[in-house]
């Protein structure tokens, strides 16, 4: 679908709240009962995290839903803003922390962005792959997590963590830290790996498909898992445009917008990949997705092992030490996993950032929970959000 | 896509009552952006989301930035002739004022459909004690909902028109704006292992304190003192002490 | 019917009450004589329910490609010289846990209804140990025999969902509240479909008796084939109804709605610690291995051995073989299956289980009617019984997972 | 880990007295020696932390970072099931160990320590990573308590950002230990045990600009600065 289906519903977005769409339903009449209201969170299994919801229940049924957040807000802009701009990197990998990479580069870039700095070739490389490895963990555990919102004793998570191990060694070999990665640099990357880990990678990379079909045997057909999720938390894509609504969560609502496609950052023209998209926008589109931009992750990675240029993976003119940018703005954005994730600098001229801002995905793709859960029930409400895919770390910053 | 200028041009034809300036970036991004006049700043929104040569649908990226007062020296050069002839004399007058400073909300604009983009517009408060009210561009782009609460949260933004302007991030109970550049945060270090340079010196204070006496450095975490706190339970979750091994 | 083969090991439990019997007074030997089969079934299943615990924790992890719990050796003071080298596989975990629950700290929430919370984990309790006296273990080893046994067992594994609600009622806390909610909609959905699978077998057997339930299992076709009730069309549908519903019942994933974890946070246990959580987990396990017993007894041939030749090993080692082989595949079940939603989980049962469960009793009364046919019309009883069962399995099917289907996905162009 | 500043139980084991030992301060040597002489030696005392110590069931309560680590811990390549604790209990009634893995903000501290009262004894606590300990690389945000032991009890120490799993099963394995050498009457009792230790703790408030108080003075004192 092109985005002209939806444009002529432009009109009705005028007034907040719920525009009239098949996704908001009246729930609440007075034939029904008291109501009840449950505050799910900061600790509770499902939350993924230190997130809230408070709800409120008609029997089962949720009428209202309001996310709290802050729980995490760990001052990640004010820390960065007294610190150099390179001091910020180790920052940016406890943002989202399962997807320290991606982070690590949406930040180079708008860095880069700022100072017009060149990275070489095999850097660019470099970060594709580092990025699409990263798609791989954060899809396959989001996967596992979702599952076991759906009710599952652990199990698909633990197929998918063992996957993450694997990759997650991959990037310790490399960047020292399992998690932390703290690899981009402005410029080019840190580490220069060895053919051994560049063989490894290959492998590992060349036998992801097998574990996906696996994981799909498992999942994908199950009925129970069907009736869970074919139908539940509709999104349509007009609410989900205004909503700034960005990544797998967008597309699976049928929205043609990867970043990857539409900026063409780094070398992402140069690969040949497809970007898929759903036509319900409700749960097992979004989980579809998912699997489905994991086969094209594999895809771009293949090509990406094959394409390595060799070179250096510095630009030699880059500054790490008194980097001090032109005073000047600049936004820069890539398509992390969850969706689109910017850093948004002004820099005075000084070796600190006067400011810094994070683009959050995850936060931003929360706008719409409400509207995706009201009518369902509290089984549901646990299932969307977890389908929503979203990182505290990253929420609340 | 047209440029950021007659973008401008455009905008000043269609809304003539309305300021729009050019904010010029002299970074090498040169990602301009145009400051609207907030009184008629949802108007000209509605426009870009509208029109059907930008159908700016999507709002990316919504932030505050604050500028306090600065002390601006401005040099006025004067030649004042020599009477006795001699060649003239330059006389440098100094003279300082205050630039007011104000609070900024920064918009990054695309469009989804037209996949082009980013339009950077800005809205400019009165000054950043009591003129903070600006216009919420909430029912236009529904992306702005939880970033505008959490300028007003950080920052001190008030956006009219937000239909649920509540702090996101700190509790309700917070007084302050954390994000402001002067905001004075609460002094907890008391002691710092640490390689923090700034926090180090921040502890250091208590720590001449400790060694002054004041506190007694013989407990640790895992043996606490035997005198037991007063009635602080909770009260709606208190529970019971039935047995205990 | 076969003749018991009177082997030493069949009776050797027997032998041994007996003999301790007889070493009391007259007047007491009857008491003693209940009091020892009493104590026996608290021991017995009081162990295989912590063996359950620690098999279910090393199944699931064998199916995650985990080693689950294997540290766990005996205490410092043990008798065994080799303890410290060996940690007997982990086996000893549920006797840690035992030991951590029992002195564990008991938390009534200062709004509970203080009598209700302390009275749900003891009649849970009482109820699901209850049921255990109409199941015949072995040959000889039923501990009552009932006329009504069914009915005793279904009236008694009633009360344990009640006790649920209880629980849930009882803690004032919104999550419990709702468990207690979902614990009250499954009961009443399920226990129809749990009876009536049943059904059929009394009407086959033409007694509610589980020793005459047991025994009408006991000959073999062609002199070697089982005569379970598992093996007829009836038979086999009921079981599968049974097995459904009796996941329900003993709130098992994926029908563990009362105590969804990743929605209700513990659900009706959510208040609940120590020892009386330690009530409700026995419970469920207690509840759990009732259900396979009766699962065993009533189409699974009981004591039976499968095979004439196997008939030397003792009846309640069969018993107990096939109740674990039960439990195992409840375990599997647990491991792989995700959880249902309250309405689908209410609209699986009214939809089809009863359906099916009622039209699977008109299929018994066919075969009733029908026990006097031989030769070729055996086989049409056969074919005609098979379609009762099985068109309406596939119909019912259909029409429930309507509407749900995998998709194809397009891609950008 | 070795090395963390772990809080051993409060103070060492008092020698034997004079005459025959207490069952419970007997080494494993002397154990082997009594048995070798046909002697058994038992007490409550050890059947009671045998079974607490290997039935350590964590409350299921991540905060950031630390808690995907945590998560690794329990999965197949480390599995922390292997110690009794795969049991993540979602209420903290259930619980016997709260793993503080991640940040805690000042808006989630008086969550974390209703969470501790929620809590029945025995409990314990487990600081996991950085962050938790003293704040760690977020230690200059104002939203960032420094350190939860200003506030609740910490048994275990686990430094590292974030550690490794590997590190949080040593932590438990130190816990056990701790928890096999309590005693249970005696001057050096444990924490549970002792009528005049609290076992609640108070839960500060949201205030104007800080939590109020910010820190538990019954819990942590600041220490002296290390070369004052």
């Amino acid at each position: 679908m092109s985005c002209s289906d939806f444009n002529d519903l432009d009109a009705e977005l005028t007034a907040f709240g719920h525009p009239g769409g098949s996704s908001v339903r009246a729930v609440h009449d007075q034939f029904h009962g008291d109501l009840l209201e449950v505050s799910m969170g900061p600790q509770h299994p499902s939350t993924h995290g230190v997130f809230r919801m408070v709800a409120t229940l008609d029997g089962e049924q949720i009428v209202k839903l309001k996310p709290v957040f802050g729980y995490l807000h760990r001052n990640h802009e004010k820390i960065a803003e007294n610190t150099t701009y390179l001091g910020s990197m180790p920052y940016t990998d406890r943002l989202d922390y399962l997807c320290s990479m991606s982070t690590n580069w949406a930040y180079a870039l708008a860095v880069e962005k700022l100072s017009g700095q060149a990275v070489p070739d095999r850097a660019q490389y470099l970060r594709i792959i580092m990025a699409e490895l990263t798609r791989l963990v954060n899809h396959a555990c989001l996967v596992g997590f979702l599952f076991n919102d759906l009710g599952t004793s652990f199990t698909p998570l633990l197929y998918a963590f063992r996957e993450r191990e694997k990759i997650i060694d991959l990037f310790e070999a490399l960047s020292g830290s399992r998690m932390m990665c703290n690899y981009q640099r402005f410029g080019g990357c840190r580490v220069d790996p060895t053919p051994e880990w560049l063989a490894a990678a290959r492998t590992l990379v060349e036998n992801f498909p097998r574990f996906l079909d696996e994981y799909e045997r498992m999942l994908t057909g199950n009925e129970i898992m069907l009736a869970r999720t074919q139908g539940i938390g509709r999104l349509d894509p007009a609410h989900a445009v205004n909503a700034g609504l960005t990544g797998p969560v967008l597309r699976a609502s049928g929205v043609d917008y990867d970043l990857r496609k539409v900026d063409g950052y780094g070398f992402y023209p140069r690969f040949d990949f497809r970007v898929p998209l759903g036509a319900q926008g409700d749960t097992y589109d979004r989980y579809m997705l998912r699997i489905l931009e994991m086969r094209e992750s594999v895809k771009i990675l293949v090509q990406a092992f094959r394409d390595l240029p060799g070179g250096p993976i510095m630009d030699p003119k880059a500054k790490l030490r008194s980097f001090r940018p032109k005073a000047g703005e600049a936004y820069g954005r890539l398509e992390g996993p969850k969706g689109e994730l910017g850093f948004y600098l002004i820099s005075d001229g000084t070796p600190n950032p006067y400011r810094y801002r994070v683009r959050p995905p995850s936060l931003i793709n929360l706008t719409l929970l409400e509207e995706m859960c009201l009518g369902h029930t509290i089984a549901d409400a646990v299932v969307i959000l977890g389908s929503i895919d979203i990182v505290l770390g990253e929420v609340d910053r | 896509m047209e440029t950021v200028q007659q973008l401008r041009d455009r905008l000043a034809a269609r809304f003539p009552a309305a300021r729009v300036e050019l904010v010029l970036n002299p970074g090498v991004a040169a990602e301009h952006s145009l400051r609207l006049d907030a009184a008629l700043g949802r108007d000209i929104a509605l426009f870009l989301r509208d029109d059907p040569a930008l159908r700016l649908d999507y709002c990316s990226n919504v932030t505050g930035v604050d500028w306090p007062d600065k002390e601006i020296t401005d040099v006025v050069k004067t030649t004042v002739p020599d009477p006795a002839g001699g060649p003239p004399k330059i006389v440098e007058e100094k003279s300082v004022h205050v630039q007011p400073g104000c609070l900024e909300a920064v918009y990054h604009l695309y469009s989804m459909s037209l996949k082009h983009g980013p339009v950077v517009i800005r809205l400019r408060t009165g000054n950043r004690a009591d003129a903070v009210t600006l216009p919420s561009l909430t029912p236009v782009w529904r992306s702005c909902d939880f970033q505008e609460r959490e300028i007003f949260d950080l920052f001190g933004i008030v956006f009219a028109g937000h239909p649920d302007l509540r702090r996101l991030l700190m509790w309700d109970e917070f007084k302050d704006h954390p994000m402001r550049k002067d905001y004075v945060e609460p002094d907890d270090y008391e002691w710092e292992p640490t390689a923090h340079g700034a926090v180090l010196e921040r502890a250091k204070a208590h720590q001449l304190a400790a060694v002054a006496g004041v506190v007694d450095p013989g407990q640790s975490s895992a043996n606490p003192p035997k005198a037991a706190p007063g009635s602080t339970t909770p009260a709606t979750t208190a529970p019971v002490k039935e047995a205990k091994p | 019917m076969t003749t018991a083969p009177d082997s030493f090991l069949e009776r050797a439990p027997l032998e041994l009450r007996d003999w301790a019997v007889q070493l009391l007074p007259g007047p007491l030997q009857w008491l003693a004589h209940h009091l020892i089969t009493v104590v026996a079934i608290l021991a017995v299943f009081g162990l295989f329910f912590a063996f359950t615990t620690i098999a279910e924790r090393k199944l699931l992890a064998r199916l995650q490609n985990r080693l689950g719990p294997n540290r766990t050796g005996l205490p410092k003071f043990s008798i065994l010289p080799w303890h410290l080298k060996h940690t007997l596989f982990g086996l000893s975990q549920p006797f840690a846990d035992a030991v951590k629950a029992l002195t564990k700290e008991d938390i009534v929430p200062a709004a509970a209804d203080h009598f209700l919370h302390f009275l749900a984990p003891v009649i849970v309790v009482a109820f699901s140990l209850m049921t255990f006296a109409v199941l015949p273990f072995g040959r000889e080893y039923l501990p009552v025999d009932l006329d009504a046994a069914l009915l005793y067992f279904f009236a008694a594994g009633a009360a344990t969902e009640l006790a649920i609600f209880m629980a849930g009622w009882s803690s004032r806390n919104k999550y419990s509240l709702l468990a207690a909610m979902r614990a009250l909609a499954q009961l009443i959905s399920y226990e129809l479909p749990l009876i009536l699978s049943v059904v059929p077998v009394v009407l086959v057997t033409g007694t509610l008796s589980t020793k005459a339930i047991v025994l009408s299992q006991g000959y073999w076709i062609f002199g070697f084939l089982p005569h379970w009730f598992v093996f007829t069309p009836w038979g086999f549908a009921g079981f599968i109804i049974f097995l459904i519903a009796a996941l329900a019942e003993s709130n098992r994933s994926p029908f563990d709605l009362p105590e969804a974890e990743s929605e209700l946070v513990a659900g009706h246990l959510t208040e609940y610690s120590g020892f009386k959580y330690a009530l409700f987990f026995m419970a469920e396990y207690f509840g759990l291995t009732a259900l396979s017993g009766l699962g065993v007894t009533l189409f699974l041939g009981g004591w039976q051995a499968p095979f004439p030749f196997l008939e030397f090993i003792p009846s309640y080692l069969w018993f107990m073989m096939k109740l674990i082989g039960m439990i195992m595949f409840f375990i599997w079940v647990r491991g792989t299956l995700l959880r249902l939603r309250i309405d689908q989980l209410t609209r699986l049962a009214w939809q089809f289980l009863v359906p099916l469960a009622l039209l699977n009793v008109g299929n018994a009364a066919f075969w009733v009617l029908t026990t006097h046919w031989a030769g070729p019309l055996q086989l049409v009883r056969w074919g005609v019984s098979l379609v009762i069962v099985i068109l309406p399995f596939f119909f019912l099917g259909r029409s429930l997972s309507a509407g749900y289907a995998p998709r194809t996905y397009r891609y950008a162009p | 880990m070795s090395d963390a500043p772990q809080s051993t139980p409060a103070s060492p084991r008092p020698a034997p007295a004079e005459g025959f030992p207490a069952a419970g301060n007997i080494s494993d040597a002397d154990r082997e020696e009594l048995r070798r002489h046909g002697i058994l030696l038992t007490s409550l005392e050890e059947l009671y932390n045998w079974g607490r110590s290997n039935s350590i069931w964590p409350l299921q309560f991540g905060l950031a970072c630390c808690a995907i680590e945590m998560i690794a811990a329990a999965t197949a390549r480390f599995d922390i099931a292997r110690f009794g604790a795969e049991i993540f209990r979602p209420s903290p009634r259930q619980a016997d160990l709260m793993i503080v893995s991640g940040t805690v903000t000042k808006k989630m501290a008086p969550l974390v320590v209703r969470l501790w009262n929620q809590m029945p004894e025995p409990k314990y606590c487990i600081a996991m990573g950085a962050c938790a300990i003293s704040g760690g690389p977020f230690k200059q945000g104002y939203n960032v308590l420094k350190g939860i032991d200003r506030l609740i009890p910490v048994d275990i120490y686990i430094p590292g950002c974030p550690p490794r799993p590997e590190a949080l099963l040593n932590g438990l394995i130190q816990l056990q230990k701790q928890i096999k050498g309590e005693k249970l009457t005696g001057p050096d009792a444990a924490r549970h045990t002792r009528a005049d230790l609290p076992s609640e703790y108070p839960i500060p408030a949201y205030g104007a600009h800080d939590l109020e108080p910010a820190k538990n003075p019954a819990v942590w004192t600041p220490p002296a600065p290390p070369s004052a």
